[in-house]
């Protein structure tokens, strides 16, 4: 029982970056196809003579440890050029392999933005199907470190506008494996983003520790499903990936008002589960939307108006969304800090929605 | 570039001369069937510049990849794609490469290693490393060849492609297609250097002229770069010099920023005719068998036309099917 | 009398990209620091002592005459290198200049969204607001042509999505001048979006001829304003550019059948007139929402979830958007014309929100 | 790269020797006040590569532009810009050079030129040949310089820029700082060819490597790349051979990825320490002087640290101001 138990609380203290770390690891285990490539996501790539390997591991580490695993072969550093090696992964992809690419942070889009819109997504469409496109990019988001105006974005919701490609977005340890493994094993070209502030976090950032231990075995969270992972019935509050957070937060803040909210991980943006979405808010008839993406042509207004249009005669009030102001990301902390959605934000705009 | 390269055995000489003549055929005939009225598409005629496809996939095995741009009926044709299924893809029906859902600017055929024509300009550059990179890591020697004009020379995507290629090792060979023109804005505007081969030594890599009018010249410096590539030492750049007869597109006026003159100089150095007159003269074919040969391509273009004619329309359901292998 | 009549004849026979043509042949005339940098803009360059010059005018005319007009100096023809000379427009802007580029179609903007979006819509911001960026980028969009997936894009959304960045889309011959000398003049980058189907066509194409003449002195149509181009009781239809004229054909279609739809020409996305909007709509109680552009996280999204927030209280029916699927753009013209918006889609759709 | 470069005038020497040691002390001192808790942001330092900012923006003119990438602060006070004003926008304070609003990888001062620092790598390539165009519509002779890494050198923007800079003729200077790493990737294993100088041939353009440990050798290969864009006679590839003294970023540790004899090399050439001794050697400036010079500058950096700590944070209406001139 001893080392069961002091397994699972080790499982439970597994960050989100070991648990895509390890998603990867056992996906290259189990299928030789799958390679990575970016930039430094070994390091100190051709000094292994000199007694250098491994030397970053990825900027945030999501990939440390594979190259001393799988070798140079599998594991591929990169000169700085996204559309290069992005455009590689197209072309490995359509020809035997499924590359995981690494796009450092979701801002650098704007270099290689053809080989992901034009190639990954159309590519199957345009040949009839007979080309698929296993290719899997892992992006890094979000505000909080002080990273300015293109350091900082989300993104998300360009990549969502553009039919061929698939966006997932988790919001924990276990999450993030599970999305990460379905992602390597999807046919299609699937984008991962992962957010700063939640590399470092274990699990029991999101939900309460031990229970929700990541397993060690592979497994998978389904791509195009999203979790309740609080039940109530005033309110249903809908996150992604860290926001997530925020609105179970508020929930618990809201709790001590006596309003019981239900909240939605969406964790997949396309496809959107609006299945579960609209079944949540046709229960609670009210509806709070908390995304960091900027607020224009974004996943918010997509699921804003799919509850209107979907669940009009249901909601007792209008569906709000709580955003940053349609501004690029400052600098200055005390900018900055002002500039995403905070569990105080979303607990106003619940009462906002409660009182409508 | 060399002045004259010997005549291969016949059958070489035949194969390449059918080559480039399926090509020239099936690029008049569409344009014809388009005139008529057909929906083709905007076509790109690749009319003039038969003998670089040809030249370039002579060495090339059905389980190498090509790749290329949005002037690649020519490159389709001679790595051996389906005339029929060609023709039925630019009249968009189901029967098509791409079940008509791609059309002239992105026909692609895997089963014989075409990997795709490209409507943006660069665009395949890097998807051709790819293939070439998975090829290396699959442990096969297969090579990668990507085609791109003059004008493509100036993306970003091909220097960052150069230059993985050169450090990866990778068994690409860079073919551009120096027609002179990139719509109607020519080479000599555009090109700072005026090279693209010599732009090879930037990336410590190979880089040949070729004349891109002579099928020979072209396969013989294909067959280097195949060799290189297959034996593992890496990327190679051929710049073939060759010109395209028509305009940009079937609504372009090329005489308007090019002289008659321009065109009669590469007219008169076609590489069908040439290549031709070289098959009689060295006796490696008579007019009749060479007859023989354009009236084979003749009716199987018309049979391709009937079989695109006579192909039906793509279901309405296949408007949302394809977008994802699953959803 | 005649003279003044037939003049206007004229004026109203002149077609979009005319209007287009003059809006930047009158700026470049008034304003020195005006230029225009694109593939083919002029044509031929480098050619003139050959006897060519202006071979093009732009792929689809919108600049011919420039050069003959002002010169190779300020009428530059441009490698293939969007990302190059787009740059360079935005690094001129910053110095004095007023560049024009042209991004030949909306779906090559993969190769230079990095200077769309981390430079020209962010510098003014990064940089406190101490350097202006009066950059205007033309790019044409819209299907209808046969030109598949990656030339017939609409992809307005996604620059509507950045902060920093002005999007209009102009329906007609008379909102393409204005709007065309409005984007010039603007202090910030403008993108304007033209639509293929409109190109050739005159104002009558939109609304009824002589009176409509288009102007040939120089005006303004003010960015950020939506026009109601027909008035109504019963539902609003809120068009951009091309699905404008969808849907005064659909309003004439239901007037026949006693429906007195309003229309509102949207004109402008980035600011969008909201403004506008929430009043017809207030008035009207139903709504749709007509855009060629693809469904997820789009204007069409943004309008719908803008009238379900604020005029929620006011509506009879859920709004409702007619849109293409979430698909790549066909080649075949047999799937092609089931994709866009058409006339009998809007008609359809009225009748769905008249009925709920 | 030449051996010996004969030493300018005294006051030339001390200026260049007061610019270098500058950069180096704000750095440091930016780090101190980063250590000690103050949002000073992921700092870029560019302790080791004074030389190259310093050669290069020897022979600018106030009116001329530079452009930065993630690694900048050297050039910006290379250039000019005020240094209480820049360590006010590393604190994020309202009295910054961005107002608070750009940061470490954002800084920029118009009024002297500098166009800006940049965070996405090759960007500001293309912004450099704009402003190059400007001046040149203008009709001035203002040049532009552009400042980009061994890893910057792979971007498809430089090379786009590059083509662009040449067939127009712009009055682009295009410095490459190789400081043998990108991150923790050497230049070895990244750049095909090996040298970003050598690319220039290409493009039919000049490039010249330099000693970028040696501020003469720099702004000698600058002066005449200046007066080739002043002239009209268009762009140049300047490549300057440097280190970079600390890891990427402060959370770096480059020991990961480098030998410490290879950083102590680098460390024994030490721009400022070998210049100090010319400086003395051939007696252009005593011990005493130069100590007045260091003296001088810490006295400004306290006084910059001083302003910054007190200077206000935004107001937070600053959040939604400066999106847009007028929306
Ligand atoms: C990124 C991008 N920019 C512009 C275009 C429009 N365009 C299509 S073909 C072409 C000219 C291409 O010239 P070149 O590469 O020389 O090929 P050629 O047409 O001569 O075969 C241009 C500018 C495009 N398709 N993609
Ligand atoms: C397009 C893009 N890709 C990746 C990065 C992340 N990144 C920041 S600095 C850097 C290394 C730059 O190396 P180099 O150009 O040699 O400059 P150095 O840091 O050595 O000064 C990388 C990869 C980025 N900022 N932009
Ligand atoms: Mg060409
Ligand atoms: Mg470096």
């Amino acid at each position: 029982m001893t080392t069961t138990e002091s397994k699972a609380t080790e499982r439970s203290r597994i960050s989100f970056v070991q648990s895509i770390n390890e998603a990867i690891t056992q996906e290259m285990e189990r299928d030789p196809t799958v390679i990575v490539m970016g930039e430094d996501v070994a390091g100190a790539p051709g000094k292994k003579d000199q007694g250098f390997e491994d030397a970053w591991g990825g900027v945030f580490k999501l990939t440390k440890g594979l190259i001393g695993k799988f070798g140079p072969q599998r594991v591929l550093d990169t000169p700085i050029s996204e559309a290069g090696f992005i455009g590689a992964g197209v072309g490995a992809a359509a020809t035997g392999l499924r590359p995981i690419v690494e796009l450092m942070f979701v801002g650098f889009y704007g270099v290689c933005a053809d080989q992901i819109t034009n190639n990954a997504a159309k590519m199957h469409y345009m040949f009839g199907g007979k080309v698929t496109l296993p290719l899997t990019i892992i992006t890094n988001t979000g505000t909080g470190a002080g990273a300015a105006a293109q350091h900082s974005e989300t993104l998300y919701s360009i990549f969502t506008h553009f039919p061929g490609l698939k966006c997932v977005v988790p919001s924990d340890a276990y999450t993030a494996k599970g999305l990460m493994t379905a992602a390597i094993r999807d046919d299609d070209p699937v984008i991962i983003f992962l957010h700063k502030l939640l590399l470092g976090r274990t699990r029991a950032g999101l939900r309460p520790s031990e229970e929700y231990a990541v397993p060690e075995e592979p497994y998978i969270v389904p791509i195009g499903k999203a979790n309740v992972v609080r039940e109530g019935e005033d309110l249903t509050m809908i996150g992604i990936g860290y926001t997530t957070g925020l609105c179970l937060q508020a929930a618990e803040a809201l709790q001590q008002q006596g309003v019981n909210a239900e909240v939605i991980d969406l964790l997949s943006l396309s496809p959107m589960d609006e299945e579960t979405i609209l079944e949540s808010v046709k229960k609670t008839r009210r509806a709070v939307i908390v995304d960091e993406d900027y607020p224009r042509c974004s996943v918010a207004s997509d699921i804003s108006a799919l509850i209107a249009e979907q669940a009009f005669d249901y909601l007792d009030a209008p569906p709000k969304r709580v955003t940053p102001p349609h501004s690029p990301v400052p600098y200055s902390i005390m900018l900055e800090r002002l500039f995403a959605p905070t569990k105080e934000k979303v607990i106003q705009a619940a009462s906002e929605v409660l009182e409508a | 570039m060399q002045d004259i390269h010997p005549m291969p055995d016949k059958s070489t000489a035949l194969s390449l001369y059918q080559g480039m003549v399926t090509i020239r055929e099936f690029e008049e005939r569409a344009r014809r069937e388009g005139d008529a009225g057909k929906p083709v598409g905007g076509i790109h005629s690749s009319v003039g510049q038969e003998a670089v496809a040809v030249g370039i996939c002579r060495y090339l095995r059905k389980d190498d990849y090509v790749l290329g741009n949005h002037r690649s009926h020519h490159h389709c044709l001679a790595k051996g794609v389906d005339m029929k299924e060609m023709m039925a893809e630019l009249m968009g029906k189901a029967t098509g490469t791409n079940k008509g859902k791609g059309g002239t600017m992105h026909i692609a055929d895997k089963n014989v290693g075409m990997l795709g024509a490209n409507g943006v300009i660069g665009s395949n550059v890097p998807v051709a490393a790819g293939a070439a990179l998975s090829a290396k890591l699959r442990g096969t020697d297969q090579v990668a060849v990507v085609f791109f004009g003059d004008g493509g020379a100036n993306q970003g995507a091909l220097h960052e492609t150069l230059n993985l290629a050169a450090i990866w090792n990778l068994g690409v060979i860079f073919v551009c297609e120096n027609n002179r023109y990139a719509e109607s804005t020519p080479v000599e505007y555009s090109l700072a250097g005026g090279s693209v081969a010599n732009r090879a030594s930037a990336y410590g890599i190979v880089g040949e002229t070729v004349d891109g009018q002579d099928v020979l010249d072209v396969s013989a410096a294909m067959e280097r770069a195949v060799d290189r590539a297959r034996a593992g030492d890496g990327p190679s750049i051929i710049e073939a010099k060759t010109y395209r007869y028509y305009g940009h597109h079937g609504a372009d006026d090329p005489l308007r920023y090019r002289t008659r003159d321009e065109e009669e100089f590469y007219r008169n150095r076609d590489c069908i005719a040439t290549f031709k007159a070289r098959i009689i003269e060295e006796e490696l074919g008579t007019g009749e068998e060479l007859q023989e040969i354009d009236a084979s391509i003749l009716e199987s273009l018309d049979e391709a036309v009937k079989f695109a004619d006579e192909s039906p329309w793509p279901d309405p359901q296949e408007l949302v099917a394809d977008v994802y292998v699953t959803y």
